[in-house]
């Protein structure tokens, strides 16, 4: 029994994670359709921004791991003032094809910079023994990223119903003419949407770093394992995509800990999310929580 | 005078890229040297380095570029690639060592030469050294390894041992993912039984199974510490990244390789250093297995084209071949960087047999006991 | 009636609507193409080229060969694919696996290789019929999120299966021709015949297919779905069956390359290669068949370029390898998100004005 | 006799009734107009019977064919057609190219044909693009011809919609609102289109119309809807007279 | 440069657009709309009534298409060629053409949303949301039901009051009676007077309901591909013949013309 809530445990704080990657990949949806390919890149980048300002420029963790939101704040707002504001009123097929260029960019500018390739783990500014309640483990680093996650969660979720900036967001996600003959500017719902993207991706990627180490690989592919996640959550939903990181998280888990190891299967956890992806899309397309397109003719 | 052509193809950038990089740096700057002091007389090595991102089809376009160039000796990369070019290298009969040791790549081919001994060779080491410092019964070890050949042909190869007379007990083999929490596989293992965890990839996972290990405070303090475990891993599971991406998580983790360390002073570790700093390179190249990894191969290839003149051959691709397939016996040959001789012959294409335990201590690899042999390694051939 | 003049593009107008099908519009467009033809299948006759460049322009007439199927989905029926490499393995394993099982000095892999290709191409395209298959369901985007489960999932069946030695390299034989054994020394060459056959036939093909009832469905299904239903078309089975061929070209093109690397290992079909072909499908047109020669030779001939330059930068600046290697993925993004700004009909489109600019030569304004 | 029958069709979307028990009979050769305030359910029950919606409960019938559950495409095979209230064209193609997709279901080649073009595709094709270019000239299209049907004005796209559903050569077609924003004049011409229609080219019309002048005009038989349900049924006088119509739909003069 | 000549809020002067940089839509368009008026555009279908308010509207520019001469002047300011945000902030908002509510939003936040360019606080924000509900008492049963699935005239009730959260001085409606009952036409026509007379909103309507738009307005335009053939105050143009006959559908005797008498004739052109 311990060890069934030992997964539970693990599972809720792996799901947290993927949660908080989620929610930018949402946010960016949300307000303009656009599957964002590259925020796995924005997550790397984050967790770079935060490695390099608690390393080289010895500031304290907690506050680099801010500083680091602020700054990819403001670098995925240039990157949809640069790349995406031209493209606004063209098709969307063509505004998801420019974030898979942007991956390719921000990879290529990541390998420009010291740590393209190389293995890289933050230093240790928690106690490194674990809190062990009846027999289940968690570590403090882990139990940060959880209340990191659930804070950051909390805090969007009363900016997005209390503001107006909500409304207009999936205003503008409705049909952007309209939205601009009131007087909604669309590029700035736009840039403000990439930017709180980008501030939850590096969030992600501070505690991913202390969690598992910086590197390249492992950052690529929790990128696209936030697929199955926003799929399962329905896309545009914010409680949706809460909900369907911490089930990922523990299907990954129960997967690891009941499935791989016996009856020669392995692996599993890394494959299950993809399967649980293709049902998904065969009998619930629009996830748990997504909204359903009205379509009238 | 003379311009020798050789070329070497890895992923600079791309996945593995964190070894391919300090590897190119290490044989870049090998040749230099041998330039720059005249090693070879007033002949020179010219080494073409291009990078694949470990792309196969790149690996080829490289490979039948320098082939126009007309190289004589060459230095290739991953398992994938050495693969897929073996019948190539064939046809061509060039002489290659790649950056892969998996054993699979010398089956079969005249051509290819690993640099030290196999991934199967390494794996079964350390589980002999399991077995010969475990006390009380059969060990139970897990073997953690890649999701691929590269991780799962040295598994093959400890079930045969064990079919073969090895005394240990293979509780299960985990092929890992991208994974962010371990607990899971960890806790299993502790059900299980698990005592030992012989891993067969790169770093990066390693790591974290290693500081999910650290949380459950299921890591062995010493080795063999009764009801934990005590992690080992082969070539690629260790060196200084994994230290770098572990931290202290990293402590008591049991590595083996051919290579030197600079965290073991020796005549090899300060040649390795002084040729990093003589070529302005930064710390963690410095202090590579990697780098050394890339300077050993390009110390052998000069060695070849060192013997080859020395006897007044053309240096060309066959009687390079030829001196690698003399390099044994009287001939061996001892680069500075490997714990032991280099030796290849006609049916022994693996380089350095040598083994050496290196065991993190106080975040620094350090040697533990003398170098070894494995002995089922060549009982189950 | 005055009889139209088929020499000259200006003053031409068409007397019956089968003038108007035609694929080229007056004789020197027929001629020129003709003349591009020969050009094509001669020049190794005049110009020797190394063999890595033989490599590179077979590489790139595979490419184009998978980019044809990748634009019919894409480009045309709208459908995003991050899978498309995962189809060619399909074609590549196919022949890598019946070799793995009889031999691969077998005369159906040596000998009857066109039949191998074909058959690799059917694998293909019952693959892509089978992940098409939620398109009867699913609307929109949510398809590009089934071609990505389709690339993972296939990795990781190449990856542990036996059958497919578990990733690990298969060999495929070298071929037979009438002169005998290709050897290694003619080994680019022909295939560099035997690609660009494929290529100007699959061309042809699938223009023809674009201009029947099956190409403006894809692109009515891009358009409207609902509006293609009333039509009478069904527009799941439509978009299924954009990526049946889809899937045919990437296996016929996996398969080639398979024969090409003389084997078919799990590298080469990752998800990075589905987007090198996906920059090469817009760099070189969404929806224009011109682009699927453009954008493979443009992608192509940018990396091989990227890689001077970095090389070029490794000489000068010592130890400055990290820099110039970043440039490649850096450059080949920007290339992506440039094209997509500023010429989203892509290269196609400069071919366009070009040629009308070419056209109305006599008549310049 | 009637060749169009919806017996007793109920729509229901969560609580609402779109439509219920609604009975409707369409004779051939007429035509039918279908009028009612908005939110009647007469775009819901044009989607019924061309497939767009499936009706909760009731059945739908064409020369004894079930249409009750058939799909769009199957539906427009069995000779009725429509255009849309708001505009679902194909935006981004010309006009040619809306009509020839329109073309579709009628085009009878293969794969192998098509590949290989010449020979029956090409025949064909050619054929095709007779009858289309004669509903160009029919709608006077002519000067649209190659223009993105996308950037053409609101008037001109809905006669695109008209046309490109009397391409698909159907026995029936429904117009849902085919003269919203025109003026008189064009309303003019559209009205003759609608009587060619039925006249020259033998088709049975329903018609969902907001102008009353026009539904007055030119049917042979209205139904009138309010809240899903039929308040009314006649011609143009019996319509103008009864009061629930007046009162629903109308309003004092 | 003098302001606001003869008390024009809205001045539109010899304006030429273009689409895709080729296109020319409007040749040399004028109008001017006094303060507190209603003022019609009336013209066939693709005359370039649309493309006249987007002018205005600042909405060109996402249509690809721009202003190329001429010049628009808002209370006395610039706007030619400036962005939507903008002109909504100066106080002139524009009702697209068919009925563009924000499909997944309720009917309540849809009016809501109207208000996001307003600075007057909050009280007075929710005490014109009130007042929209009073206008539109058929949206005041509805308020949480998604605006996509409102019927066509609750539809065009949401996007009018929407616009007029946002407190306009000019309201421009684009055919508000597109595709309504003749019932909601009457309503809405009388919600549009209403609103002019209540809250002092200037309108400038595009109509092809010709009766009931000149019936509302003091002064309309007629315009013709592109340029403005026709002008003058609503009561004097509703005596000219042409526009009677084609505008109004009243034959010359003043009757209502007979849809009925529309002669049917095959027109034998042939393409080849
Ligand atoms: N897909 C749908 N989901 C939910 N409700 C719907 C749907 N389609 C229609 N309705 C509802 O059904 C009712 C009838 O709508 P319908 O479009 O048929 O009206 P209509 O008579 O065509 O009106 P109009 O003249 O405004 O076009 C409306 O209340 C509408 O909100
Ligand atoms: N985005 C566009 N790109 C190119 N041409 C356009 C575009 N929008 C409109 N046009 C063209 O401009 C002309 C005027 O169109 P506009 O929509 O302004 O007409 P309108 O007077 O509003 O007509 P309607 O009464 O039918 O709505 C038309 O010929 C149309 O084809
Ligand atoms: C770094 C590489 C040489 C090793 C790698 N894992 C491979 O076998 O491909
Ligand atoms: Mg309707
Ligand atoms: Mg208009």
């Amino acid at each position: 029994m311990t060890y069934f809530f030992q997964l539970v445990v693990s599972g809720i704080v792996v799901g947290s994670i993927y949660a908080l990657a989620a929610i930018g990949f949402v946010l960016i949806y949300k307000s303009s359709r656009v599957l964002n390919l590259a925020h796995g890149q924005l997550i790397a980048a984050g967790a770079y921004i935060t490695y390099t300002l608690t390393v080289y420029c010895h500031i304290p963790i907690y506050i680099s791991f801010v500083l680091s939101m602020i700054l990819t704040f403001f670098l995925a707002m240039s990157v949809e003032r640069i790349f995406l504001r031209r493209l606004i009123g063209e098709p969307i097929i063509s505004v998801i094809m420019v974030t898979i260029g942007l991956m390719s960019i921000i990879d290529g500018v990541i390998y420009l910079t010291p740590f393209g390739s190389e293995n890289l783990s933050f230093p240790s500014f928690l106690p490194s023994q674990p809190i062990v309640f009846q027999g289940i483990y968690i570590s403090y680093t882990q139990l940060a990223g959880v209340l990191i996650t659930f804070l950051l969660i909390g805090v969007f979720s009363w900016f997005f119903r209390k503001s107006t900036v909500g409304i207009s967001m999936r205003a503008v996600s409705d049909d952007q003419m309209a939205s601009m003959s009131i007087g909604i500017s669309v590029p700035r719902v736009f840039g403000l949407a990439w930017a709180t993207a980008g501030l939850t991706a590096a969030a992600a990627g501070g505690i991913l770093g202390n969690i598992v180490g910086l590197n390249f690989d492992t950052l690529h592919a929790f990128g696209i394992i936030v697929f199955p996640v926003v799929i399962l959550g329905g896309l545009d939903s914010l409680p949706g995509a809460v909900a369907a990181g911490i089930i990922m998280g523990l299907i990954q888990q129960f997967a690891s800990g009941y499935l791989d190891g016996n009856w020669g299967l392995s692996g599993t956890a890394s494959l299950l999310p993809y399967i649980v992806l293709l049902v998904i899309l065969l009998f619930k397309p629009h996830g748990l929580f997504g909204t359903h397109e009205i379509e009238r003719v | 005078g003379e311009v020798y052509k050789t070329a070497l193809s890895l992923a600079i950038t791309g996945p593995t890229s964190d070894a391919g990089n300090p590897y190119s740096k290490g044989a870049e700057d090998y040749f230099r040297y041998v330039n720059d002091m005249n090693l070879l007389g007033d002949d020179t090595i010219e080494c073409t380095i291009r990078d694949d991102k470990y792309e196969t089809a790149i690996t080829k376009r490289n490979f039948e570029e320098f082939l126009d160039m007309g190289i004589v000796f060459y230095l290739n990369y991953s398992t994938g690639s050495t693969l897929a070019l073996k019948r190539d290298f064939d046809e061509v009969k060039m002489p290659t060592l790649p950056a892969s040791f998996h054993a699979g790549n010398i089956e079969g081919s005249d051509y290819i030469f690993l640099p030290i001994a196999s991934y199967s060779a390494q794996n079964i080491g350390l589980a002999e050294y399991v077995v010969d410092h475990h006390e009380g019964g059969t060990p139970k070890v897990a073997m953690y390894v890649h999701p691929s050949a590269f991780g799962r042909e040295p598994v093959k190869d400890i079930e045969k041992a064990i079919e073969a007379g090895l005394d240990i007990e293979l509780v299960e083999t985990v092929e890992h993912g991208q994974d962010l929490d371990v607990t899971a596989m960890i806790q299993r293992w502790r059900s299980k039984g698990v005592e030992y965890v012989i891993s067969q990839t790169v770093q990066s996972p390693v790591a974290t199974m290693l500081k999910g290990a650290g949380n459950l405070g299921q890591v062995a303090e010493s080795f063999g510490e009764e009801g934990k475990m005590t992690f080992l891993g082969a070539h690629y599971t260790g060196g200084n990244d994994l230290i770098a991406l572990a931290g202290d998580a990293a402590e008591n983790f049991y590595w083996t390789t051919s290579y030197i360390v600079t965290s073991e002073p020796g005549a090899g570790a300060e040649a390795q250093l002084e040729l990093a700093q003589r070529y302005g390179r930064d710390e963690k190249t410095s202090n590579s297995h990697n780098y050394a990894n890339g300077i050993m191969v390009a110390q052998v290839t000069t060695e070849v084209i060192r013997r080859a003149k020395a006897r007044g051959n053309e240096i060309n691709k066959e009687n390079l071949y030829q001196e690698l397939l003399e390099m044994n016996g009287m001939n061996a040959f001892y680069p500075v960087t490997t714990v032991g001789p280099v030796t290849y012959s006609k049916d022994d294409h693996q380089g350095v047999d040598t083994l050496q335990l290196y065991v993190v201590r106080d975040g620094a690899f350090r040697a533990e006991g003398k170098p070894f042999i494995s002995e089922y390694a060549e009982k189950i051939k | 009636m005055m009889s139209a003049n088929r020499w000259m593009a200006t003053g031409n107008y068409f007397t019956a609507y089968r003038q108007e099908q035609r694929i080229f519009a007056t004789h020197t467009d027929r001629l020129m193409f003709a003349l591009f033809l020969v050009v094509l299948f001669s020049w190794p006759y005049f110009i020797e080229l190394s063999t890595k460049h033989m490599l590179v322009i077979d590489n790139i007439l595979i490419a184009v060969i998978a980019v044809y199927g990748l634009n019919l989905v894409t480009g045309f029926a709208g459908q995003i694919s991050v899978g498309h490499a995962a189809f060619m393995g399909v074609g590549a394993y196919t022949v890598a696996s019946v070799a793995g099982v009889i031999g691969d000095q077998h005369v159906l892999i040596t000998h009857a290789w066109p039949l191998m290709i074909l058959l690799s191409g059917l694998m293909g395209a019952a693959m892509g019929l089978i992940v098409g298959l939620p398109a009867l369901r699913l609307r929109h985007l949510y398809l590009l999120m089934a071609t990505l489960s389709f690339q993972l999932i296939f990795q990781w069946i190449i990856g542990s299966m036996e059958l497919f030695n578990q990733g690990q390299f298969m060999y495929v034989g070298r071929v037979h021709w009438f002169s005998g054994e290709v050897g290694r020394s003619q080994h680019y060459m022909f295939w560099y015949y035997a690609l660009l056959v494929t290529v100007v036939v699959s061309g042809l093909g699938v223009r023809n297919i674009l201009r029947t009832r099956y190409g403006r469905s894809l692109v009515a299904v891009r358009d409207n779905d609902r509006a293609a239903d009333a039509m009478g078309m069904h527009p799941g089975l439509t978009k299924v069956f954009a990526f049946g061929l889809a899937g045919f070209f990437a296996g016929m093109a996996g398969a080639l390359q398979a024969y090409l690397n003389r084997g078919a290992g799990f590298e080469t079909f990752t998800l990075h290669e589905s987007i090198q072909y996906l920059a090469m499908t817009i760099v070189g047109g969404l929806g224009q068949l011109t682009g699927c020669i453009f954008g493979p030779a443009a992608i192509r001939i940018l990396d091989l370029q990227v890689e001077s330059l970095a090389q070029w930068a490794g000489g000068i600046l010592p130890s400055s390898l990290d820099l110039a290697t970043g440039l490649r993925p850096l450059s080949f993004g920007l290339v992506i998100v440039l094209f997509l700004i500023f010429e989203p009909r892509g290269i196609a489109n400069w071919w366009r004005i070009i040629r009308s600019y070419i056209k109305l030569w006599p008549f310049r304004y | 006799m009637p060749n169009l029958i919806v017996s007793d069709v109920t729509l229901t979307f969560g609580g609402l009734h779109a439509l219920s028990s609604v009975n409707l009979e369409i004779q051939p050769g007429l035509i039918t107009s279908v009028i009612g305030p908005n939110g009647a359910g007469k775009t819901s029950l044009l989607n019924c019977i061309s497939g767009f919606y499936h009706p909760t409960s009731g059945e739908i019938h064409y020369k004894d064919r079930r249409l009750t559950k058939l799909a769009p495409h199957h539906v427009s095979k069995l000779g009725i057609s429509r255009a849309f209230q708001n505009l679902e064209l194909f935006g981004g193609l010309s006009v040619l190219d809306n009509l020839m997709l329109a073309r579709h279901k009628d085009l009878s080649y293969n794969l192998l044909h098509a590949v290989f073009f010449f020979g029956k595709a090409a025949r064909v094709e050619a054929e095709n693009r007779e009858n289309v270019e004669s509903v160009i000239d029919f709608m006077e299209l002519e000067p649209y011809r190659k223009q993105t049907v996308g950037n053409l004005s609101y008037g001109v796209q809905k006669r695109v919609e008209v046309a490109r559903a009397l391409t698909l050569e159907p026995e029936v077609i429904l117009l849902d609102e085919p003269m919203a924003g025109m003026n008189v004049e064009e309303k003019e011409d559209m009205v003759r289109f609608i009587f060619d229609i039925k006249k020259e080219w033998e088709i049975t019309v329903v018609i969902v119309e907001h102008d009353l002048g026009v539904v007055m005009d030119i049917s042979d038989q209205i139904y009138v809807l309010d809240f899903g349900e039929v308040i009314g049924l006649g011609n143009a006088d019996q319509i103008a007279s009864n009061p629930r119509v007046v009162e629903a739909y109308i309003g004092e003069e | 440069m003098e302001t606001k000549q003869d008390g024009h809020l809205l001045e539109v002067n010899n304006i030429e657009v273009v689409y895709n940089d080729i296109v020319q839509v409007l040749r040399g368009v004028s109008l001017k709309v006094a303060e507190g008026g209603i003022v019609s555009l009336l013209g066939t279908n693709g005359a370039g009534k649309t493309t006249t308010l987007r002018a205005i509207s600042g909405l060109l520019k996402p249509e690809n298409g721009y202003i190329r001469d001429g010049y628009i002047r808002f209370r006395g300011r610039d706007i030619t060629n400036v962005l939507g945000t903008y002109v909504v902030r100066q106080g002139a908002v524009m009702v697209p053409e068919e009925r563009r509510v924000f499909k997944h939003l309720t009917v309540d936040e849809n009016i809501w949303v109207g208000s996001v360019t307003r600075k007057d606080g909050q009280q007075k924000i929710r005490e014109d949301h009130e007042l929209m509900y009073r206008h539109f008492p058929r949206l005041a049963n509805i308020p949480n039901r998604l605006a996509g699935y409102c019927s066509g005239g609750e539809q065009q009730m949401i996007v009018i009051a929407r616009a007029l959260m946002a407190a306009p001085k000019v309201l421009m409606l684009d055919e508000p009676s597109l595709g309504l009952a003749p019932l909601l036409v009457k309503e809405i026509f009388e919600n549009i007077a209403a609103i002019n007379r209540d809250l002092n909103t200037t309108i400038l309507l595009v109509e092809q309901n010709a009766r009931i738009a000149l019936e509302i307005s003091q002064y309309a335009y007629i315009m013709e591909t592109g340029r403005i053939v026709l002008e003058g105050p609503a009561a004097e143009l509703k005596q000219n013949p042409d526009v009677k006959e084609f505008y109004m559908g009243l034959t010359r005797a003043g009757g209502r013309k007979s849809f009925k008498e529309v002669k049917s004739y095959k027109r034998r052109k042939r393409w080849m």
